[in-house]
């Protein structure tokens, strides 16, 4: 982040100041009954232009890029993000790439305006590597499909405008539409532990239009995801660092302050080393995968952004209460605050040990021999 | 001094070999423990596990280590662990047992007959219930640094001050505490141990919500309290002794197996729950934290045959603590590591017939290396007394 | 180790006295052609009664426990042992479990008297679990066997006055005997980092005659040989953490003691947590061991106790070598040969991530609902 | 102030684009290199590079990022990547590049027209090969407790001392290097830097063995050496701040990837030699490392992104020679772990066509952590420079 442009400068500017005026880490307490979010924080989000810049212009978003967003999540997630920015960010890239003509016309222009909130429903297990296999079936009905399955951690939890649908037609795994008021869909939110709320929608025989894109659509929309939602990490890793840092320079015990006992600098420093590699390796994760030409590529650098951040995020926040001592583990102190949005956003989409997996299957060992 | 027969064991169990006495408690656990606590995932308030201590009182079992004189079973440490193992096996639940653990031992060693005979057997029929004093804000792990004064007036004690992580300290009727009766004496000196009434005017409890949204730990506010100095338990300004020696016999219980075993088969059994039992990359992680556990046994072995051999348990107990904390901390990061998503559900996530809440061994490992004296501290303790290592 | 018996206790001080006397990590340094050993200072141990521990005392032996020798090595090898104790250990066990009584009449009395040197030569390839599979073939050849195949990883390196191999006779494992002298046996040396001697083995219809003992023996064979070589690596542990130690209570820079570095205190407390950790787990293991009734179950012991003394010692040295700074790099300082007899130590008989395979293969995670 | 053209290269790189320059270099390594020199597991000595060196002088290659008015291919930092990149691809080795990565940088910023004139031809040529000079015994990390002593005599100084941990130094013909100017100043002040033939009398060279058994350092004595005044280079008593930058560059030197990526390139053929490469538990192991490297890249082109812009390095250099250590550290584990007994063997085990080294990268990895200021000394700096946070 070295060399931002005059225009992500300001994009970042916007952000820090939404962020300073009206997010808290506090704001993370009160769930957010039905929809996991407050509706009036999400307008003032879109005033800013946020949803709309996934959205090409032509379809009245800013036409903006991964890494611009990813830039203002960075600054959004310091004080904690209790919206859901990722997951309407998700939908819109799956519409953008996949949807027909008719859809995108319909859809994105809402989503820019911050009125429509598309959520994907794509993972049905809640462990191993979410999404790679698909038990949810859409069965063809003359020009409509019928999707019947269930789907895990669909965010938000409720409120959505639809529902892109990650199902198999029984030979392809396909995308589908589904309006947010159709029939047959029975939705079940769970609580985080931060209070967020995701939700388990089941599908019974539920009408679909189906999407021209396929799982390759939806791959390059998980991966775009993905590291949106490691530039959120990123914030969050930033914030807890901070709180954390201010914390060892103030408290004092045994006479000094406890920033001064080597052990617990030596400590910090590995979590700064841990922040300034999530942060590098995002931004050239984000380049990668704006360079490049296959889905599985795009996932690739995903993976290896999403590892980096969900591991800094729980080492980092996991030493913060550490180094507060008790009062870490307080619910009356922000930086608890912090651990648990982390253990909630390092899981969705994937943890470290989920994408190490992922990135696993798609290299392999050479040997200097065939290499050279 | 003797107690009435109706609040000790009336079995000699240090006659009974251990495979039997193994049966003995086995079966008394399967009879006795009310089905529905069984491996309870967080600590349990008074009010959910009340009766269950009175059955234990009632038969004599609420205090093993006690010996059978002052009503406890008078287990021989060999014993004693056998009775915690089963204990665990079982799933059975802590009741608040500040008082058995540490007020009886202390009296019996240090108390004076009038004290023993006040406190000890209203310990053994859970009619009081006790909380400890130590720690005070801004002075979490450097416990010499106690702050709350007691000046003597007359026949008794003013205290002022404020103590904090008192244990469940909402739920207890007495506290043991740390006050400073010598302003002026250098830090470790100057220290006395005091027991108080809760009730006495002036004492003020705030209980604290965890992480985990427990309300685990209390803040307790002293404004000019007044206990009868008879209170004061050992010599007065030599409490300090007293508390090291206690904090000593704290770590090797911190720093037991049981959290790290428990979480290890809480992690065997979420991998069944996902289907990851039999993924290779999974199987040898867990057989490695296996091993840690069992080499956490091993090592529990060494310290409590030490005690078992009735030897001093030395600075090097930290050890315990340490690596008791880190393996449970470990495990339970694994235990979350393999619940993927599961790991964004608070509460019990759907899986299984009963639901498996992921967060609990990770909530709980969070202060597991923060109380009784930070890791740090402990690991600070070893460097200097026992490896003799130089103060800077 | 708290409760050492009396006889324990001589034993002990015994090893001690002679290692004070007649060890020094610097007598690691030279290679002793052709064996991989000095055979005056072995002579000096057949003396002290090491090689006739584990032999019976109907055979001339000291009919001791594995504890007991286990005890002995943690002090032989604080000073380092360029000594095959061990492999010599190794082969005894083979013998005492699986020989008939021709054989362990006519070898244990001269391994007792530190006369005969028997070597197993059982694992193939390098990498891997050692020992899980065996291509070297027994064929029939009348009551004697023939033998071809080639051994790895032989030790003592030469001068074996025989050597037991593990084999396959087509269909199950057996341990067979070849005398030192037969013919078709092709000896080649290995150096290893410590100096120390290793074979490789090759056999071309060489002859053999058949222990009636097999994979079974074998098996306990190597869990004694697993549980000997975690003491003599609990010994260089002592050695390396005391040197250690030392070099922090005296070495300064910036003006300080270095040992006075919170930072370096924290890291040495970690050290020797490793250290008292082995001692534990090896004394568990030794009793496991010793009251098992199944070779598996020796075997599972073993892997424990080998898997934590092999990755203690490889963090006890590498964490000696920093903490001496570029002094530990050169090869004048002793502390050196201290990682050197580590890395051969921890990787003979099977290494950490080895033995936790192993120990994997054994065990499986089990339900609390299955087991309540 | 110009040089012979044989000297400089004639061609214009910087009109060159990325690609075209990497095929460039590409064909030169395949055409010149030798082959017998290729992936080579040891640093190199002289003997055996000297052919290689002149080579590379003569097509004017040997100063990637010289600027071509003095000798250099004044490539601008990308384009050095891309060399970089292309030399550990090929497996070409490092020459005695102190005077070509030190040496010449400094004298181009720091020396007068003299010392350049004089100097800077020899290490194009490879006449002259220059040591460092920095550590003293008893001082290894702290760089600015220099002994060594240079009085000043007429035109010349007399210098006395020793240093230490001087990378092949028994190769050097020169030696540039910190001395103490004046004995009363501060600690940082009074230190100069001065650069001195090695053919003076007075000088004595030890070469010390490493683990590895190599003699890539040295110990160099001083005995009433005098070197002339016009050696110094800057101000008198100001050296600190030259080293300190110098420093600064060699912690990016230092935590360059290569000797990460080189080892995981290692791992990954050992894998295959030894049949593991379709292991689970080794792939995602792998996998693990994989990512580690590609961030300490990413992290590399951060810091160099800075060079290349023409910023400053901040104190938060230490991160990249941290990581890079330290990941390659991590990789030296892991072929040590998958060698297996491999590990019983010194020098090449019977692998593969060639045999490999299991040991190689693990003992270059120890010296890695240490050389250059301990990873223990990077993160106090981090710590108090970067962080903030207060000293004790």
């Amino acid at each position: 982040m070295t060399n931002l442009s005059e225009d992500r400068r300001m994009l970042v500017d916007s952000a820090r100041a939404f962020a300073e005026r009206h997010l808290s880490p506090d704001l993370t307490r009160k769930q957010q009954l039905p929809a996991g979010y407050d509706p009036t924080l999400w307008s003032g989000l879109a005033e800013l232009g946020v949803p709309a810049m996934l959205v090409p212009e032509d379809m009245g978003g800013l036409g903006l890029t991964l890494s611009d967003l990813a830039a203002m999540l960075t600054e959004l997630g310091k004080p904690l993000l209790p919206l859901p920015v990722v997951p309407v960010a998700f939908a819109t890239l799956a519409l953008v790439h996949g949807a027909d003509k008719d859809l995108r016309e319909r859809l994105l222009p809402a989503i820019a305006a911050g009125e429509a909130l598309p959520a994907v429903a794509w993972q049905e297990q809640l462990a191993g590597l979410p999404g790679t296999t698909v038990a949810t079936t859409a069965q063809e009905n003359g020009d409509r499909w019928q999707l019947t399955g269930t789907k895990s951690m669909v965010l938000p939890a409720a409120d959505w405008t639809g529902l892109i649908v990650l199902a198999s037609d029984g030979g392809e795994q396909g995308l589908f539409w589904v309006e947010g008021d159709a029939a047959g869909i029975a939705t079940e939110p769970l609580a985080g532990p931060d209070d967020s709320l995701s939700a388990t929608v089941t599908f019974e025989m539920a009408e679909a239009i189906r999407l021209p894109g396929g799982r390759d659509v939806f791959d390059t929309a998980l991966a775009g995801a993905t590291l949106l939602a490691s530039a959120e990490l990123l914030g969050l890793i930033h914030g807890a660092m901070d709180l954390t840092l201010d914390y060892l320079g103030t408290r004092k015990q045994f006479g000094t302050a406890i920033g001064a006992f080597q052990a617990l600098q030596h400590r910090a420093v590995d979590m700064h080393l841990a922040r300034v590699l999530t942060g590098c390796s995002l931004e050239t994760a984000l380049e990668e995968a704006e360079c490049a030409t296959t889905s599985a590529d795009r996932l690739r650098a995903a993976s290896r952004a999403k590892a980096r951040a969900s591991a800094s995020a729980l080492q980092v926040t996991k030493e913060a209460i550490q180094m507060h001592g008790g009062i870490g583990f307080t619910d009356e102190h922000v930086i608890g605050r912090y651990l648990k949005r982390a253990l909630v956003l390092q899981a969705w989409l994937g943890n470290a040990a989920e994408q190490r997996r992922r990135y696993a299957a798609m290299s392999r060992p050479r040997s200097t021999e065939t290499t050279a | 001094m003797t107690y009435p027969r109706t609040q000790g064991s009336t079995t000699d169990w240090t006659r009974m070999d251990d495979a039997a006495f193994r049966a003995a408690v086995r079966e008394f656990f399967a009879r006795h423990y009310p089905e529905n606590l069984r491996y309870a995932s967080a600590r349990l308030r008074l009010d959910e596990v009340r009766d269950w201590y009175a059955t234990l009182s009632e038969h004599g079992w609420i205090a093993p280590s006690w010996p059978q004189e002052y009503g406890g079973m008078g287990l021989d440490p060999g014993k004693h662990v056998i009775f915690v193992e089963e204990q665990e096996a079982h799933g059975v639940a802590r009741v608040p047992d500040h008082g058995i653990i540490m007020v009886g031992p202390l009296l019996i060693q240090e108390g004076t007959d009038e004290q023993r005979a006040r406190y000890l057997p209203r310990i053994l029929s859970g009619e009081e219930i006790w909380c400890q004093g130590y720690s005070e804000p801004g002075a979490g792990s450097d416990l010499a640094n106690v702050r709350t004064a007691a000046v003597r007036d007359g026949d008794d004690y003013i205290v002022n001050g404020q103590k904090t992580w008192s244990t469940l300290a909402q739920d207890g009727t007495h506290m043991f505490m740390l006050v400073r009766t010598d302003q002026d004496a250098k830090k470790q000196e100057g220290i006395s141990f005091l027991l108080v009434d809760m009730t006495t005017p002036g004492i003020t409890v705030r209980p604290m919500k965890t992480l985990a949204g427990h309300e685990e730990f209390c803040e307790v506010f002293f404004d000019d309290v007044r206990v009868p100095a008879a209170n004061i338990v050992g010599e007065v300004n030599r409490g300090w002794s007293i508390a090291k020696a206690l904090l000593t016999f704290e770590r090797l219980f911190l720093g037991s197996p049981k959290l790290a075993q428990s979480a290890l088969s809480r992690l065997g059994t979420l991998a069944v729950l996902t289907g990851q039992n039999d993924d290779p990359v999974f199987r040898e992680r867990f057989a490695g934290l296996e091993m840690d556990v069992a080499d956490l046994n091993a090592l529990y072995r060494h310290f409590s045959g030490i005690v078992k051999a009735g030897g001093k348990l030395g600075p090097d107990i930290s050890l315990q603590k340490i690596y008791g904390t880190e393996t449970f901390s470990r495990i339970a990061d694994a235990i979350v590591e393999i619940a993927g998503t599961g790991a964004m559900i608070g509460g019990r996530a759907p899986l299984g017939d009963d639901g498996f809440d992921v967060l609990a061994a990770f909530y709980n490992a969070r202060p597991a290396t923060i109380y009784g004296g930070t890791n740090e501290i402990q690991r600070n303790i070893v460097a200097t007394a026992v490896l003799d290592l130089p103060r800077r």
